[in-house]
């Protein structure tokens, strides 16, 4: 089962050219790629040792398997042979090292810190990868899924890294014949994918997002044939003729707290903020209801959810009320500062929910790429309304969101037993049975000692024209094989 | 450049009243627009979002479900505060220059010029989103980069009105009975350079609401959950699937205000434009 | 617009024998000259903004882990350890030579980025500016030929309630109109105009619709007002007493005269359509300069800032030129 | 009112400010201002009917018949056209000649009104040119198409003495030249003197007197034709008392009934309440009750 | 008599464009002097020279034995506020503030001497309003809101109303018809007769001197070619422009001796020379010019009558060449 051929729905002719309404990449090279959704555009032109089915489990792709050793810290993959990347030169298995060795290595990478455990890639022969890693961790085959596993044409990187930005060379499903940032990219069915038989479109075509009013306009003028929209224009959408499907996905909305900072250096009041916050009102206004309330990083379905965590922060007002005269902070209303890339909306109402919880709190608007430097890396913000795009991996999710280094663990501190739980996790093996509760018991610990805030998660919601049969649904990376267009 | 016939403000015309009678309305609301809501501007209230004109709510309610009306009552303070403050900026920017092009001898006169030709230029919005991406992003920030774009403008319209009248021969008049040059500014030039002036300023004002609600539009300035028209405007034409008539509420209060500032502009123009 | 204000040269009374005059040939050089003058101040004025701006780059890119030393070492990289001025020199020579630098955060070369997005202005900018003058055109001229009738009152009508609609609303009742109701018209996206002309038409006119409706309502005010101020005058009934026919004395004559002012409306719209673009570019989801430029602000990126403003300047100086010089064309006193 | 010009002949019109010289004119010419239109009668040219003509029949008739010359040359040139321009234009439309023959054409007619240098003129502007050389360009425009009538309202009156008198010297000889008829109109009875066969005095909108120029001077019989000719200049630089003609003539809104002279007249008498028709005596027309009464004093 | 104002040596040059050349004139106390001289001669560059509003390259102008030229700043604005010399402007409309009614136009070199109290003044406007034959129903109007005579005659009250001495009257009927032209040319005969105020009228026509000059300036080009006493000017000129300017006055009786055609250059006259800024300023018009005309004449006083001055090389023999033909 290669996550192939499960669209129903009729084959129509090869040939038809898609076009996507979808937010244009930061970069095409995968390893300096600054945006959790660079991977759905990304997985176009790239292919991975690995890929995702449509539950988030790695299933082969450039890889025909792997096999752990019994430590767990040695990783054979095999490859498939006379693979080529779009460039014409071949992928062996030489080629992945490389690539792979490059992701670790290379000054600018952003995927560096996933492939810190990798301690060694070695190529025995052209069809063979061994990974070697510094501690047990079963999860990369998953993270080899993503970004992190995207392999790049050495001939390209070697002769012109800075042109992988606008010209990239994988061995996709497609190849980017051109390219005109926050215009257009156009892409062209690649015959020499190694899974291209599923692969009916013969072109592709991605274009940025328009404006939300004008998204359902555009569609049905044709201008494009799938876009991802608003929950607000799920209505009018499906009045105007068009399909809607409702993905769900990883994404999840949360509240980057800093417990460094203040208010929040007082537990009480970190835990005052988890009933603070109505979820279910917050939901309703960013996407129509479209999606789940959510109290954990994982959506129903998906391994690491853990029932136990249901409405644990249920709406109360009253007991975060309580918290806070119990606080450090004594009865006045407690400042906070809401730091967002965009006031209005989902912080608008925050706002409102705090000040009605005992909280007095103000809006901050930063720029959206500021927001990096700001929160992320000076910590200087003590709560940051933020979206996280969910990782191919468990792990990594676990350590993006609450490791120490954490990219959205601001106050970085992460309790032992967050920790050990993790590293239980990162040892046990994908397929051992107890897989699924050692990560919804790590989970717990994780929602239950870590300050950040859950609110609801974030379905991936396309529209499309008659034209176009059913898009597959998966969780972590869009996927189109058996995707036709007419 | 335009001659000067009657003195008068034509406030007699219907247009002109119309102005006077909209325009002391948005001043009151402006100053007390906050005070006279009839329900919080800022309450929300998600269970009523987006809902249609109704007895509680005359122009319904926003996707917060918060009191439109309301909020555009007490946005008006915020709106024409900062349409003033850029044509402030624009004024202080302008006139003065555009005196002193007439008084400071050639040099300056020159410099003065090219420069204003080159703040001229330089493209309304883009400036102003250039200038919020450098100096931070902020209704201040914006409304100083407006008004700098309108100091041109007032630059060119003093210049004009005060360049007619140093060779105007009235005054050269008043110079034969040894009129000093302060006493020439206050009886013959002030009466002349004002009305322009105050012209320039009252459709300054009504381009800078427009520009106002545009770069509300594009995210710069005022933030939410702050009332401003422009704001209100913008949110509104994000739900047009939902409410297609919302946006026409905000749109309109713009365009009478603006075009009651172009009639008012009208009627103080000094005898209209030979 | 700017040496069409210059004053205009004395009538002299007496000639008996009037040489050719000399004056017309200064008005070229100065009109050819100024904007060069200009140029440099904009630049000067771009490259201030940056100058003033508090973040710093080297910061910014490093991040967290930046030494004193490493911060140092990049502000040499991007030459910002020199004294100002010399930034500025060097920075417009490069500029000159068609070097902007690179984005701070893409490293993209800012050339490369902006000549990418400003075929897109350029065309688009023309395609407005051809309406603007064919519609404001057309009402003006109709306006004034019928002045006072219902037609007269109905431009004036719709040219006033053009300059009070915020730029926003009326490209999204283009949308609605066009795309969503008539379903006649794409509602945004762009194709370049190498893609062939009507291809390129149908993603370009709304958008092109919505930048120049409010230069076409100035050009039709201007062109109404000032052609009825030609037709009152007397040379128009000195070629009616000639007996030259209607069309004749229109166009031969009164509009000869009347163009000037509606072509310095036109001049000072040229920013107004690149400005306004930025709004226009982002409903209609363009891939312009202003979207660039939008961008770049929120990334606080100074040199693409700096980039997007100075090529925009020189796109409006170019552009006032051609109109002086137009003008200049036209009207061999400059102003009457 | 009516008055008939003779082909070759040349009439003049004076009369005080808003007499209604300008008028009349422009209703000869059919370029009546706005809201201002022909109340009865008829406007006969040679045996074509004015009025009744459309503006393609005005265009027929205008530059090709009928012509004219203004008070302000420079304001009756398209400022941003060269005059030659404007002087071929006329040419090529109103007679016909090949583009390749206008220039010539032109400046030969330049020539022809007195201005040296010709060629020079035709490529200069209006602006570039003075006062009088702008007349003489206007007036070869005018004749460009060779019309039996030309009409010239208060042409010379904001020239100088000298070049004043350079004009009327053209148009008296481009009357015995061509064969020209000349309506001129003045305020000045001194320039209609000099140039006109006929004359005809008008006052508030009538006209009061008319007939051979002469005598009409010599032996007015209108009082009104005597007050202008007391007020005129006469020449005789002596320090004296200066007349005037006492009050206003009457606005076009408050005609009164009768002599609308009376209430400024020296002679007038009760009579003269009552309305006054044009009489003729000899060759001469009078508009007044005491015409024949009267002893009124000439230059 | 005596000299009430002397002009000696003037030079006025705008931007190399020199508009007056060495020009002296004397106006004598209680005369009413006539300037006349065509478009652009200098005229009202010569008057507002006087009043020092012409920038002054070279010359002195001396006003009861007080030099004009030499005051500056303070002093100048002290001798301007005693109102001795008043200058009429050209173009009533535009020297008049749009915004200012009559009686406050009227009013403003009283106000600004601030010599007198408020009802001091009112009394002095409306004094001047009736001498000048304005209805004191007048005053609260505004400029844009009378007649074009009526405006005339507001600007010569608001001079009148200082007391002048001397009136510099600029073009002060050309813009009137006959009727009014007497009209306000008997106002100031009246002016100069009942006060005693000197008077000093422009023209470019002589109908405008008609009847109250007693003496006439001819200017050319920015110089003096003849003045003297207007009657003598007039009837027997010495200079050849100002015989032509005497034949091309129309008149109803038609009685010039000498035709005006006789004057000009026939059409295809050649100039003798080229005559440079230096030369006769009447020189390229003159069809007596000859060789000697390349440098600038003399100023000749007539040995006969006094005060009748002429520069012309040819003056005494021009006439002689006159080649009278048929009319
Ligand atoms: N467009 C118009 N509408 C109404 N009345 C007019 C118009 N033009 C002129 N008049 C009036 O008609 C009358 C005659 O004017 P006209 O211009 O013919 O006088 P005129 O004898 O030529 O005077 P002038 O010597 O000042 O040129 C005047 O009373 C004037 O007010
Ligand atoms: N401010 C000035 N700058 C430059 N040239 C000037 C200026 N004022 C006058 N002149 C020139 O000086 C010459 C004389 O002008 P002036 O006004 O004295 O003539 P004028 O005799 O009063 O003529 P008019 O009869 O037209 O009033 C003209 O050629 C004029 O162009
Ligand atoms: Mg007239
Ligand atoms: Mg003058």
């Amino acid at each position: 089962a290669c996550g192939d051929g499960t669209v129903a729905g009729p084959s129509g002719t090869a040939g038809g050219t898609l076009k996507w309404g979808w937010s244009s990449v930061t970069s095409w090279d995968p390893v300096t790629s600054s945006a959790g959704w660079d991977v759905h555009l990304l997985s176009l032109v790239y292919a991975g040792l690995t890929k995702l089915d449509e539950k988030g489990n790695a299933v082969p792709a450039l890889a025909t398997g792997w096999k752990y050793d019994a430590a767990g810290t040695t990783l054979t993959f095999t490859l498939r042979p006379g693979l080529k990347f779009s460039d014409g030169t071949a992928l062996d298995a030489t080629a992945v090292k490389k690539s792979l060795e490059r992701g670790r290595d290379f000054p600018k990478s952003l995927i560096a810190a996933q492939l810190a455990n990798v301690k060694s890639v070695t190529a025995p022969d052209a069809t063979t990868v061994v990974i070697g890693l510094a501690q047990a961790d079963y999860q990369i085959p998953n993270l080899f899924a993503g970004k992190t596993g995207m392999i790049v044409s050495p001939a390209a990187f070697e002769a012109d890294a800075a042109a992988l930005a606008t010209r990239p060379v994988g061995a996709g499903p497609f190849t980017l014949t051109s390219y005109v940032q926050n215009s257009k990219a156009t892409l062209t069915r690649n015959p020499d994918y190694w899974d291209a038989a599923n692969i009916k479109l013969g072109g592709f075509e991605a274009y940025p997002l328009p404006e939300s009013a004008t998204v359902v306009a555009a569609l049905q003028s044709g201008q494009y044939d799938v876009a991802q929209i608003p929950g607000s224009q799920v209505d009018a959408a499906k009045a105007a003729g068009l399909q809607v499907q409702v993905i769900p996905s990883l994404v999840v909305a949360v509240l980057d707290v800093n417990i460094a900072k203040k208010p929040f250096d007082d537990p009480k009041v970190t835990e005052a903020l988890r009933y603070a916050v109505d979820r279910a009102a917050l939901l309703k206004t960013a996407q129509f209801g479209h999606g789940d309330v959510a109290y954990q990083p994982f959506p129903k379905g998906y391994a690491g959810y853990s029932n136990s965590l249901d409405g644990i922060y249920q709406y109360n007002p009253d007991k975060a009320k309580q918290l806070l005269a119990q606080s450090s902070y004594g009865t006045s209303p407690v400042e906070v500062v809401i730091t967002t890339a965009k006031a209005e909306g989902v912080p608008e109402q925050l706002q409102s929910q705090l000040n009605a919880a005992g909280f007095k709190a103000t809006i901050e608007v930063i720029p959206q790429a500021q927001a990096t430097q700001l929160v992320y890396v000076q910590h200087s913000k003590a709560l940051f309304v933020d979206q996280f795009a969910g990782r191919d991996s468990a792990v990594q999710a676990f350590q993006v969101l609450f490791g120490k280094e954490g990219l959205m663990n601001p106050g970085r501190q992460t309790p032992p037993e967050l920790a050990e739980a993790l590293a239980k996790v990162s040892k046990t093996p994908l397929d051992d049975p107890s897989y699924p509760s050692v990560l919804q018991a790590a989970t717990a610990i994780a929602v239950k000692s870590m300050p950040n805030v859950f609110l609801y998660s974030v379905p991936r919601i396309l529209a499309r024209r008659a034209n176009v049969s059913a898009i597959p649904e998966f969780t972590v990376v869009q996927r189109f094989e058996g995707v036709t267009v007419s | 450049m335009s001659v000067i016939t009657a003195g008068r403000p034509t406030f007699r015309l219907p247009s002109a009243r119309f102005a006077i009678a909209v325009l002391a309305v948005v001043a009151f609301l402006a100053v007390f627009g906050g005070t006279v809501t009839p329900h919080d501007p800022l309450l929300q209230d998600p269970d009523l979002a987006l809902r249609g004109p109704s007895l509680t709510h005359l122009f319904g309610t926003d996707y917060l479900g918060r009191d439109v009306f309301s909020r555009l009552l007490a946005g008006t303070g915020t709106t024409v505060v900062a349409a003033l403050e850029s044509v402030g900026v624009g004024l202080a920017l302008g006139v003065l220059p555009g005196l002193a092009s007439l008084w400071l001898g050639r040099t300056v006169e020159w410099v003065l010029l090219r420069a204003v030709d080159a703040v001229m230029t330089l493209p309304f919005i883009v400036f102003a989103i250039a200038v919020t991406g450098i100096l931070g992003n902020g209704l201040t920030q914006a409304m100083v980069a407006i008004g700098v774009l309108f100091a041109p403008l007032f630059f060119r319209v003093t210049r004009a009105a005060g360049l007619s009248l140093t060779r105007a021969q009235y005054v050269e008049a008043a110079e034969l009975f040894g009129a000093s040059r302060w006493r020439i500014l206050r009886t013959h030039v002030w009466g002349k350079v004002v009305p322009t002036v105050a012209v320039t300023a009252a459709q300054a004002t009504g381009g800078a609401l427009l520009a106002v609600s545009s770069l509300t539009f594009l995210g710069i300035g005022v933030q939410p959950p702050a009332p401003t028209w422009g704001g209100v405007l913008a949110s509104e034409l994000g739900f047009l699937s939902q409410q297609p008539w919302a946006p026409v509420i905000p749109a309109a209060l713009i365009m009478v205000a603006v075009a009651a500032l172009n009639a008012l502009a009208d009627a103080i123009r000094p005898g209209g434009v030979a | 617009m700017t040496t069409l204000l210059s004053r205009p040269a004395p009538v002299a009374l007496a000639k008996p024998d009037p040489a050719p005059p000399k004056r017309r040939s200064r008005r070229w050089i100065g009109t050819l000259a100024t904007p060069v003058v200009v140029f440099v101040f904009s630049s000067l004025l771009t490259f201030g903004l940056g100058a003033l701006s508090p973040s710093n780059p080297a910061a910014a890119v490093l991040g967290e882990t930046a030494t004193p030393a490493d911060i140092a070492r990049m502000n040499h990289e991007f030459g910002l350890d020199r004294p100002l001025p010399v930034q500025y020199v060097d920075w417009l020579f490069s500029a000159l030579q068609g070097d902007l630098g690179r984005s701070y955060f893409t490293t993209i070369p800012v050339a490369d980025s902006i000549f990418a997005a400003l075929p897109v202005d350029l065309a688009l900018a023309g395609l407005a500016i051809l309406l603007a003058v064919l519609i404001g055109g057309a009402a003006g001229i109709a306006a004034a030929l019928r002045q006072g009738s219902r037609l007269d009152r109905a431009v004036t009508a719709v040219a006033s309630a053009l300059g009070t609609l915020p730029p926003f609303v009326l490209g999204i009742g283009l949308i609605i109109v066009f795309s969503v109701l008539l379903k006649a018209l794409p509602a945004g996206g762009y194709v370049p105009l190498e893609n062939g002309l009507g291809q390129w038409l149908r993603f370009a006119i709304l958008p092109a619709l919505a930048l120049s409706l409010d230069i076409a309502a100035s050009i039709a005010r201007q062109l109404r007002t000032s052609l009825v101020g030609q037709l009152g005058e007397n040379y128009v009934t000195g070629a009616v007493v000639r007996g030259l026919g209607t069309r004749r004395v229109l166009f031969g004559h009164a509009l000869r005269n009347a163009i000037g002012p509606a072509l310095t409306v036109l001049g000072i719209g040229v920013p107004m359509i690149l400005g306004g673009a930025v709004v226009t570019e982002k409903i209609f989801n363009l891939p312009g300069l202003a979207q660039l430029a939008l961008q770049a602000s929120g990334q606080h990126d100074v040199p693409l800032i700096q980039g997007t403003l100075l090529v925009t300047v020189t796109v409006v100086l170019v552009c006032n030129t051609l109109v002086n010089i137009a003008v200049l064309r036209l009207t061999p006193q400059g102003k009457r | 009112m009516s008055f008939t010009i003779a082909r070759g002949e040349s009439v003049g019109l004076v009369g005080e400010s808003g007499s209604g010289k300008t008028l009349t004119c422009r209703a000869v010419l059919g370029v009546l201002p706005p809201g201002v239109t022909v109340g009865g009668g008829g406007l006969q040219l040679g045996d074509t009917e004015l009025t009744t003509l459309d503006r393609r029949g005005w265009d027929a008739v205008r530059g090709n018949r009928l012509a004219a010359v203004f008070q302000d040359p420079a304001s009756y040139l398209n400022p941003s056209l060269t005059v030659g321009r404007q002087l071929a234009e006329q040419l090529r439309l109103k007679r016909r000649l090949p583009r390749n023959q206008t220039r010539a054409a032109a400046v030969e007619l330049l020539s022809a009104m007195g201005l040296r240098r010709a060629s020079a003129v035709y490529d200069q502007y209006p602006h570039e040119l003075s006062g009088g050389m702008l007349q003489r360009a206007l007036i070869a425009i005018a004749v460009a198409g060779e019309p039996e009538l030309l009409v010239a309202d208060e042409a010379t009156t904001a020239l100088d003495a000298a070049v004043q008198a350079e004009v009327l010297d053209l148009l008296r000889h481009l009357r015995e030249e061509r064969g020209l008829a000349l309506l001129l109109v003045s305020h000045d009875l001194a320039v209609v003197a000099e140039v006109c066969d006929r004359v005809a005095v008008f006052y508030a909108g009538e006209i009061v007197e008319q007939g051979p120029t002469a005598d009409v001077i010599a032996n007015p019989r209108h009082p009104y034709t005597e007050a202008l000719l007391r007020v005129a200049s006469l020449g005789d630089w002596r320090r004296r008392d200066l007349e005037v003609i006492p009050g206003r003539p009457p606005e076009p809104g408050a005609m009164p009934i009768g002599c609308r002279f009376a209430a400024r007249c020296a002679h007038a008498t009760d009579a003269c309440a009552t309305p006054v028709e044009l009489s003729t005596v000899d060759d001469r027309q009078v508009r007044c009750h005491r015409a024949a009464t009267l002893e009124l004093v000439g230059a | 008599m005596s000299i009430l104002l002397s002009v000696d040596g003037l030079d006025v040059t705008f931007d190399k464009h020199r508009v007056l050349a060495d020009l002296s004139l004397n106006v004598e106390a209680g005369e009413i002097l006539g300037i006349i001289g065509e478009t652009g001669s200098g005229k009202t560059t010569l008057a507002r020279a006087v009043v020092g509003l012409s920038p002054v390259r070279a010359g002195r102008i001396t006003f009861d034995g007080t030099d004009l030229t030499a005051l500056r700043g303070k002093a100048r604005r002290a001798w301007r506020r005693t109102g001795q010399v008043q200058y009429v402007f050209q173009d009533p409309l535009r020297a008049l503030d749009p915004q200012h009614t009559v009686a406050r136009i009227v009013a403003e070199g009283l106000t600004v001497a601030g010599t007198l109290d408020r009802a001091a003044i009112d009394a002095r406007v409306a004094t001047a309003l009736t001498q000048v034959g304005l209805d004191q129903s007048l005053a609260g109007r505004l400029p844009g809101q009378i007649s074009g005579g009526q405006r005339q005659r507001v600007l010569l009250a608001r001079a009148v109303a200082l007391q002048p001495r001397l009136l510099l009257c600029d073009e002060p009927v050309s813009a009137l018809d006959a009727s009014n032209r007497n009209h306000v040319l008997r106002l100031l005969a009246d002016l100069r007769d009942r006060s005693g105020v000197t008077v000093v009228v422009i023209s470019h026509d002589l109908s405008s001197l008609a009847g109250i000059a007693d003496r006439v300036a001819v200017l050319y080009g920015g110089r003096l070619v003849e003045q003297g006493p207007i009657e003598r000017v007039l009837s027997e000129p010495r200079h050849p422009y100002t015989a032509l300017l005497t034949a091309s006055a129309p008149s109803v009786r038609r009685e010039h001796p000498i035709p005006a055609r006789a004057l000009r250059p026939a059409p295809d006259h050649q100039p003798v020379a080229a005559f440079g800024p230096d030369a006769c300023s009447y020189a390229s018009r003159c069809p007596f010019a000859t060789g000697r005309c390349t440098a600038a004449p003399a100023t000749v006083e007539d040995t006969v009558q006094e005060a009748w001055s002429v520069a012309c090389h040819h003056a005494d023999e021009w006439r002689s060449r006159l080649v009278v033909g048929a009319r």
